[in-house]
């Protein structure tokens, strides 16, 4: 029997065919005689060489944005949010970005695969594959209760609901069935437990919140649903004065996250609950007279007198006064918001913190204000993580006979601690569902190939009220199977009556969930059918809205008391510096790390791309004699991990940072639990660091990371809202006129958080190639958009961080343009700064003249590895070698939304044309549009105080206005 | 000042294109010798009944073999000409076997080059001021050398009659991107 | 000086004499290290541009450092020639004719630079204005055209030039030479018999000649030194270029004509004819040369200086100062500021060896001087962010030194077939040296 | 082709020489021409030719240089009216640059041409007896038509080494 959705989009199967048609850019120019092969039955919905697109859902993290596959010809090119989706609402973050690439990657499975006696994996048919499966269930069965497992992502829909079905008709306890997540915020779930009794994680709305802080909870990377929160964070910015939200990072290091705060409380690592309770103490001390605080919190103040001061800012790492500070802050502006703990911060003391943090919510009439319960869908959560210890456990015992692994990867992104690689390895047959490589399928005996999330059927409840659904953007490209179709089949052939499902294949399972969904939208539609198709071409059923304050969850008697001691301080054992972890956007949990555009685009903090490193504070590393580029071995109680240094200011002098995402991390993480939930302390160990010799030139981007006292990148106050601009009314040459548009673009950098999404969507949209880690140590780095990271304006100054996205500031007097002997590049009447490859003869003299040094050179002929030419955008040209590229603002857009105009025979409306980094930005800090139409969101923003041009004093009249981030003097 | 070179520039540009015509390849051998005369000649079948994506997007498109179906249910022969009568039969073989023909293309455009065909038909550019009097050719073949100064011949007299609005017209972009 | 017609003959003839082992050992060596660098570059044809130490923001290094460096050496050719002639100066006499070999050999290795640099060679043709079936013509505001119409009018103009000069000298050895000797003085005398009617018109239009290269000398290089000075990179951007690109490069290249007329003398018997007086000269201009290019140096850095702490131009040139690059820096200074003022010294500008060492030395420094003024700047701009040092790979010095192998390749194959001085122009002035003391100016 | 006939007698200073080219004329010899190694002065003043009219030649040329380079660098600026750097499609200063090396270019070869053209004449095979010395070291005075016998005797008088009648 077929996989449903071939059945179902039986037709798609035609626009492989019709891909001969379109004049694929990219392809040699060969005069030779080519075929063109006609349909055979044209497809209604298809016009060659014109996009299609398709609703789905982004699979990169458990937050379930919605998203929108642009297919051309039957393939899908590009990934952005779906705008009628209540949690992107349109943006989309790196990761998601680059999640197309795994559809694409070369390593992907062809087909089910199976271990055999020579060790290695060899092809294997569906049939054969499915009937050793269910023979091994039937014997697994035999072993009685335990013998047959499965490890999961969370799959909060049908998939997750039909394993369980699965599971349970195989004899499975509901544990038997573990749902893995290396980032559960179990924390939260158990202090919202032990306080409210509610096992949930809570939701947040920051848009209402004027000041938030977050202890190191990375909000804006990876924290629970970061592209909903960067958009709310970006609400309250982009605006000079007391209502614009006020950001503090309490953290011993300065993350992404913490480049978007206004203070940084300089925490010790595990310092983070010490100011939790200082806060909480210095808020409910009578003697502050804080006014309309919850009286649940004064009742606490007795015990939380007993907490020293001087002990709790010692612990904390930082002044008393700087907890002060912030707890008058939070005083004066309500409502607000605190946040964590992130991995970064979570210790073994986790829900402690969880749970003061709550407190301080409460405390403040956070709740219902900023901070919801009763949001968590509650579907498919992760397994409390003890679950996940005794399955190891169970496995390294040898009593799991058959594990059944669904795009979790345990071996890889689980603490080596753990041992989890050598258990997998005492299990008889380990099935792994994964479409690509990775330590655990390196293990799997047997391998029945998922289809990516584009190619499938399901659906994804990230919230109450939202389902987003899944339907395929193209025919499989390999021979994969949906995992439910496979488990579906194999009940089947299972002799136990229960398995014998009543669902012919997996798409109708998904279909009657829709029907259930769709019952609840029912009236507004005459038939079921209608709202179905609608959901499917809107992308999902959304019902979700903020609950009324009115089910107000009481804080449970006497359960805050126990939250309100200081555990006693850890034994200094192990190392002499604090071992602090780090989730990064790009390379996340570690599954999909290794995608080329998460490993290409180098990290905002650090620069760096395709390596991990260790970060050590500039006093740190001179006293190890450590420079940047360095090796250095970084060793804990539980191993021992080399990497290359980065010397990074933004930390802590008594801490060793290393990125999450990557098997270096947990190496050296000790196998430390959370006393309240279990779950992974990340923050626990001590670690000592050496220097173990020169590295090899690091792929890194950064120059020097100080502005040298240039102003590059400005910024305004209160104080000072607007900006001195230099005067260039004196000019040599009347300006070029523009008789049409005068395209251009305004970005607030008091929105950006550097998260580096624009950057993916920009490699996605453009053919940017990927050069590789060589071609990034030596400077060949091809984006078309950096982010500029500036620290301060000397080195061991004041750190202040300034980010600036560059890319073509598309110059009105291009330094550029003059200077190219061959005219491939001019400025175009639309104000453009046009850069024409084929007439390119690769002088480079542009790119020497370019003050913004945006243009990158093609230094030799880009790779795309098959399939991923197949990601390949149609409509912009793949350069070749010994070419100069830049940014055209997507000039392919523009054309195209200029021709749809014409073609309605109507002027071209603002926001019609967005660009590719517009588009996905998730705080919304990129505007582009028409200058000349003095209506549009640009022009108004051109127009602000705050804006400013990027080395405007040489008179290049930049179409690009940053607008300035606003820095406002720290409330006294 | 202005006129003097760009007249040279284009009768230059004129005198290669001619040339380009000249030495053009003789029409390639297609699989099935289908004959255009006899289509849109003979019968005044028009250009985008089968070529239907002339109007709606880059590429004009080779008709679908369901497309040949529609009228070769009926026409499937011709009695006063048996050679036409094999064409057709060897075409309805292929319907039989629903295989799709494999052409040979005829006129094609380098990778750098991005050409719309919406647009100039939309534009009110007739198929034949590019292709050729397709009606009378009983094979297919490029008469136009498709080259950049023959297409920019046309841009710039089109762009004369509206300077302002067609100044796109001559825009690199429009063409390379 | 008692030297006549008959010996400055024999002398000059003695000149094209069968080759002698050491003659072939050199040429051999030269087209060997010609082809390593021709290898090389045809690695770069096939791989692309990522076989060098490019990068982003430098965009360009040690190919148009030698571009720079071979158009100075052109330099000192039509300068000697040209100016000199203008001014009468007679010291140029038995030098010139080297030194017109020197530019025109020397501005066939430079005209190579600016293809080899281009990411798409086989498209340089795009740089000629030609009418073309696209419609599309060159940018003439870009400085890379202004350098292909420089440097190629000037490589035409010098070997007409040269040519010209050789005529009558051809014809005198055309008489006495035999076989593909013969035919090919028959060529180059070009039906010179030196009968008073062509000697009207010829020295007329020889005046033209010098008339026309002048002008074209000073501004070859200013255009040269455009290339940099209309960019808007600190360290390029400056009104100073012009003046001093030209005095660098004279001193270039009188210094390579010294260094190669020293050995040169020795190993083909001219001592009397190119005399140590000749070599004093020729120092004095090196010295005054490089002292235009002292005052230059300390002018750019002195005004840059004055500037406040945050100008990008400042901080380029203390980055050069004390950056990575420092100690190429102070090497330069050495070569092109310290050495020559030696010269101050009669005593040093008599000893040849001292004036060779000096010229050597300052070739060095000139080179180091280009690749200062290109890399540094780039490796420095005004984005701090993107600042980074480049390095030259073994591709980009095989193609530098290739470059040297070309050159003397073509030179010593010169020497073979041209008269390495001017007979006839050292006959007048014979016959005038003679005239004046009274002595017969011929072997009786 | 046979020489003009005439007296041909060669010398080895160039002041000879130029002695006898003047006593030749003196005598009533219009058409004295010489042969010499190098343009020695005494002697192109003896004969006393007028200066070369290559300049009405040379000049104009680098005029019609001038003029190609301004119509190149306009003409073909205006044919496909790019704007670069918000410049003027004319942009003067780096035109002239331009114009200036055509001119260069333009202006030497015309000279070079304009020389060829004059040299010819005075270089055919009847204008002067060919004798490769008079290209080495001695200095040829030539007498065209007139009496033989009192050239003869002039040029004798002005130390010629060797006297001999030609065609």
């Amino acid at each position: 029997m077929t996989d449903p959705s071939e059945k179902a989009l039986g037709r798609r199967t035609f626009l492989r065919i019709a891909g001969a048609l379109g004049v694929v850019a990219g392809c040699s120019p060969k005069a030779a005689t080519q075929k063109v092969i006609p349909f055979l039955v044209p497809p209604d919905d298809i016009v060659p060489g014109t996009p299609l697109y398709y609703r789905t859902v982004c699979r990169e993290c458990p937050a379930g944005c919605g998203v929108t596959a642009r297919t051309r010809e039957g393939r899908a090119v590009k990934l952005e949010g779906n705008p009628e989706d209540p949690i992107g609402r349109g943006a989309l973050c790196a990761r998601g970005q680059a999640g197309i690439q795994a559809l694409y990657a070369p390593d992907r499975f062809k087909g089910p695969m199976r271990r055999g006696a020579d060790g290695r994996l060899a092809p294997v048919g569906w049939d054969e594959a499915e009937d050793a499966l269910s023979k091994a269930l039937v014997a697994a069965r035999e072993k009685g209760p335990g013998a047959i497992r499965m490890v999961t992502r969370p799959e909060p829909g049908s998939a997750g609901a039909f394993q369980e079905a699965f599971m349970r008709a195989v004899g499975g306890a509901a544990e038997d069935r573990l749902v893995l997540d290396p980032f559960d915020p179990a924390p939260l779930r158990a202090a919202g437990e032990a306080l409210f009794s509610r096992t949930e994680i809570p939701v947040y709305d920051l848009t209402r919140a004027r000041s938030i802080v977050s202890f190191g909870a990375d909000f804006l990377e990876t924290w629970l649903s970061p592209v909903e929160y960067a958009r709310q964070l970006a609400e309250g910015r982009g605006r000079v004065g007391e209502d614009r939200t006020r950001l503090t990072w309490v953290s011993p290091r300065l993350s992404l996250t913490g480049y978007s705060a206004d203070g940084w409380l300089r925490a010790r690592a595990g310092g983070e609950l010490a100011v939790a309770l200082g806060l909480l103490r210095w808020l409910a001390d009578p003697a502050n007279g804080v006014p309309g605080l919850a009286p649940e919190a004064r009742a606490l103040f007795p015990r939380l007198a007993a907490l020293d001061p001087a002990e709790l800012s010692r612990r904390a790492g930082v002044p008393w006064a700087g907890i002060e500070r912030l707890g008058r802050e939070l005083a004066l502006r309500r409502p607000s918001a605190l946040l964590g703990p992130g991995q970064s911060s979570q210790g073994p003391d986790a829900t402690q913190l969880a749970a003061v943090i709550m407190l301080l919510n409460v405390a403040l009439g956070n709740l219902w204000q900023t901070v919801y319960y009763g949001l968590d869908p509650q579907e498919d959560p992760p397994s409390p993580f003890a679950e996940v210890e005794s399955l190891v456990a169970d496995m390294a015992a040898g009593r799991v006979q058959v594990l059944l692994v669904h795009h979790a990867d345990p071996a890889g992104t689980l603490p080596a601690a753990l041992r989890a690689g050598e258990a997998l390895g005492k299990v008889p047959l380990v099935v792994s569902f994964g479409d690509r490589p990775d330590p655990t399928t390196s293990r799997a005996h047997l391998v029945l190939p998922d289809h990516h999330a584009l190619e499938a059927w399901g659906d994804v409840t990230p919230r109450l009220g939202v389902v987003n659904l899944c339907q395929p953007a193209m025919t499989p490209l390999a021979d994969t199977r949906a995992a439910g179709q496979v488990l579906l089949e194999v009940g089947a052939k299972l002799p136990f009556p229960a398995a014998h499902f009543p669902w012919p294949d997996f798409y109708d399972y998904t279909q009657t969930r829709a029907q259930m969904y769709a019952m609840v939208a029912l009236g507004k539609f005459p038939d079921l059918m209608a709202i179905q198709r609608d959901a499917l071409q809107r992308g999902g059923y959304w019902s979700y809205q903020l609950p009324a304050r009115k089910e107000m969850p009481d804080l449970l008697r006497g359960a805050a008391e126990r939250f309100l001691s200081l555990p006693p301080s850890p034994p200094p054992e192990g190392g002499d510096l604090d071992l602090v972890v780090f989730p990064t956007v790009l390379r996340g949990d570690g599954r999909g790390a290794d995608l080329p555009w998460r490993r290409e685009v180098p990290d905002t903090v650090s620069s760096l791309s395709w390596i991990p490193w260790a970060e050590l504070s500039p006093a740190t590393a001179r006293r190890l004699g450590v420079a940047t580029g360095d090796r250095v071995s970084v060793t804990t109680s539980a191993g021992r991990a080399e990497l290359q240094a980065y010397v990074y200011p933004g930390l802590r002098d008594d801490a060793v940072a290393l990125p999450l995402g990557g098997p270096e991390a947990l190496a050296v993480l000790p196998p430390v639990r959370d006393g309240g939930s279990g779950a992974i302390a990340f923050r626990s160990a001590r670690a000592a660091v050496a220097r173990a010799g020169r590295g090899k030139p690091l792929p890194i981007l950064e120059g020097s990371p100080y502005q040298h006292g240039r102003e590059i990148v400005r910024t305004v106050s209160a104080a000072a809202p607007a900006l001195r601009r230099p005067d260039l009314s004196h000019l040599m040459y009347r300006e070029p006129e523009h008789p049409t548009h005068r395209w251009g673009m305004a970005i607030d950098l008091d929105r950006c958080t550097g998260c580096q999404a624009c950057v993916v969507a920009c490699f996605a949209e453009n053919n940017v190639p990927v050069m590789g880690p060589e071609a990034a140590s030596q400077g060949r780095y091809m984006g078309w958009i950096r982010m500029e990271r500036y620290l301060g304006d000397e080195p061991g100054g004041e750190l202040e961080v300034n980010l600036l996205p560059m890319l073509c500031q598309q110059c009105t007097n291009a330094p550029c343009e003059p200077v190219c002997p061959v005219y491939a590049t001019y400025h175009t009447a639309e104000g453009l700064n046009a850069q024409v490859y084929n007439r390119c003869v690769g002088t480079r003299y542009c790119s020497n003249n370019c003050p913004y040094k945006v243009r990158t050179f093609n230094w030799r002929d880009a790779q795309f590895p098959k399939p991923l030419q197949m990601q390949l955008n149609p409509d912009v040209t793949v350069r070749s070698k010994g070419v100069m590229e830049k940014c055209t603002f997507c000039v392919q857009r523009i054309r195209y939304a200029e021709n749809q105009a014409r073609d309605e025979g109507r002027p071209v409306r603002d926001g019609e044309i967005v660009p590719a980094c517009a588009q996905t930005c998730p705080a919304q800090a990129i505007a582009f549009g028409d200058l000349h139409d003095p209506g549009s969101r640009v022009s108004r923003l051109a127009g602000e105080k705050r804006g400013f041009g990027a080395l405007e004093e040489l008179n290049t009249r930049p179409a690009i206005t940053y607008l300035a981030r606003v820095r406002e003097k720290e409330e006294p | 000042m202005r006129v003097l070179p760009a007249a040279a520039a284009s009768a230059l540009a004129g005198a290669l294109a001619l040339l380009a015509a000249c030495r053009a390849p003789p029409p390639p051998e297609q699989p099935i010798r289908f004959s255009h005369r006899i289509h849109a000649g003979d019968n005044h079948i028009g250009c985008t009944s089968c070529h239907g994506y002339a109007e709606r997007g880059p590429v004009a498109g080779i008709p679908s073999m369901a497309r040949c179906q529609g009228c070769h249910k009926f026409v499937k022969e011709d009695q006063e000409n048996p050679a036409i009568t094999a064409e057709i039969k060897a075409l309805l073989q292929k319907l039989e076997d629903g295989t799709a023909v494999e052409w040979v293309r005829v006129h094609r455009v380098p990778d750098h080059v991005f050409f719309t065909h919406e647009r100039h038909v939309l534009g009110g550019v007739r198929c034949q001021e590019c292709h050729g009097e397709v009606e009378r050719m009983e094979v297919m073949r490029q008469v136009s050398p498709l080259t950049m100064g023959w297409c920019l011949e046309c841009h710039r007299r089109k762009q004369a009659e509206k300077p302002l609005e067609r100044a796109r017209l001559t825009d690199c972009w429009t063409c390379h991107k | 000086m008692s030297l006549s017609f008959e010996r400055l003959q024999a002398t000059v003839r003695a000149t094209h004499g069968r080759p002698g082992r050491g003659y072939w050992i050199l040429l051999s060596l030269s087209a060997a290290l010609a082809a390593w660098g021709g290898w090389a570059y045809s690695l770069i044809v096939r791989n692309g541009l990522v076989l060098t130490g490019l990068e982003r923001p430098g965009g360009w290094g040690n190919l148009i450092t030698d571009f720079v460096f071979w158009v100075g050496i052109a330099h000192s050719g039509t300068l000697i020639s040209a100016i000199l002639f203008l001014f009468r100066a007679k010291f140029r006499t038995a030098v010139y004719r080297v030194a017109e070999m020197m530019t025109v050999f020397a501005v066939m290795t430079a005209g190579l630079y600016p293809i080899f640099h281009l990411g798409r060679p086989w498209f340089a043709y795009w740089l000629f204005p030609y009418p073309n079936e696209r419609g599309i013509w060159v940018n003439f505001r870009s400085p890379l055209i202004w350098d292909v119409f420089a440097i190629s009018t000037y490589f035409i103009v010098s070997t007409v030039f040269l040519l010209v000069g050789v005529a009558p000298d051809a014809a005198a050895l055309r008489d006495g030479a035999t076989g593909w000797r013969r035919k090919l003085y028959g060529l180059l005398a070009f039906g010179w018999r030196g009968t008073d009617e062509q000697w009207r018109h010829y020295t007329r239009a020889y005046l033209f000649f010098a008339a026309f290269a002048t002008p074209l000398v000073v501004s070859v290089h200013s255009v040269v030194s455009w290339d940099f000075a209309v960019s808007i990179l600190p360290g390029w951007h400056s009104t100073l270029f012009p003046p001093y690109f030209v005095a660098g490069a004279i001193l270039s290249g009188v210094a390579m004509v010294i260094v190669i007329l020293v050995p040169l003398r020795r190993w083909l018997h001219l001592e009397e004819i190119i005399t140590p007086h000749h070599l004093d000269m020729l120092s004095r201009l090196v010295l005054l040369t490089s002292l235009i290019v002292t005052y230059s140096y300390s002018t750019e850095i002195l005004t840059a200086l004055g500037e406040p702490a945050s100008d990008p131009e400042r901080s380029t040139f203390l980055y050069r100062m004390t950056g990575d690059y420092a100690p190429l820096f102070w090497l330069m200074v050495t070569c092109n500021c310290v050495g020559p003022a030696l010269l101050l010294s009669g005593k040093v500008r008599r000893s040849i060896p001292a004036i060779f060492a000096i010229s050597l030395l300052v070739n060095v420094g000139m080179w180091l001087e280009r690749f200062n003024i290109v890399v540094t700047s780039l490796a420095h701009d005004r984005l701090p962010f993107d600042w980074r040092v480049y390095t030259p790979t073994w591709v980009e010095w095989a193609m530098t030194f290739g470059a040297f192998g070309w050159f003397f390749f073509w030179f010593l194959v010169g020497l073979k077939v041209l008269p390495p001085v001017s007979i006839a122009e050292m006959k007048e002035d014979l016959a005038h040296a003679a005239h004046a003391s009274g002595e017969v100016a011929h072997a009786g | 082709m046979p020489v003009e006939p005439g007296v041909l007698g060669s010398f080895a200073e160039p002041a000879a020489a130029a002695r006898a080219v003047r006593a030749l004329r003196a005598g009533g010899f219009a058409d004295v021409r010489v042969a010499m190694p190098a343009p020695f002065p005494e002697v192109v003043a003896a004969i006393g030719k007028p200066r070369s009219l290559i300049d009405f030649i040379t000049f104009p040329g680098a005029i019609v240089g001038l003029l190609c380079g301004i119509a190149l660098t306009v003409g073909t600026s205006l044919a496909w009216p790019l704007v670069t750097g918000g410049k003027p499609i004319v942009s003067v200063p780096p035109f002239v640059i331009v114009i200036f090396e055509v001119t260069v270019l333009i202006g030497s070869l015309t000279n070079l041409l304009a020389m060829s053209a004059g040299t010819w004449h005075g270089g055919r095979a009847r204008f002067f007896p060919a004798h490769q010395k008079f290209n080495a070291d001695r200095i040829g005075v030539f007498a065209v038509g007139g009496e033989p016998a009192r050239a003869e005797r002039l040029l004798r008088e002005s130390g010629a080494e060797e006297v001999g009648r030609v065609g």
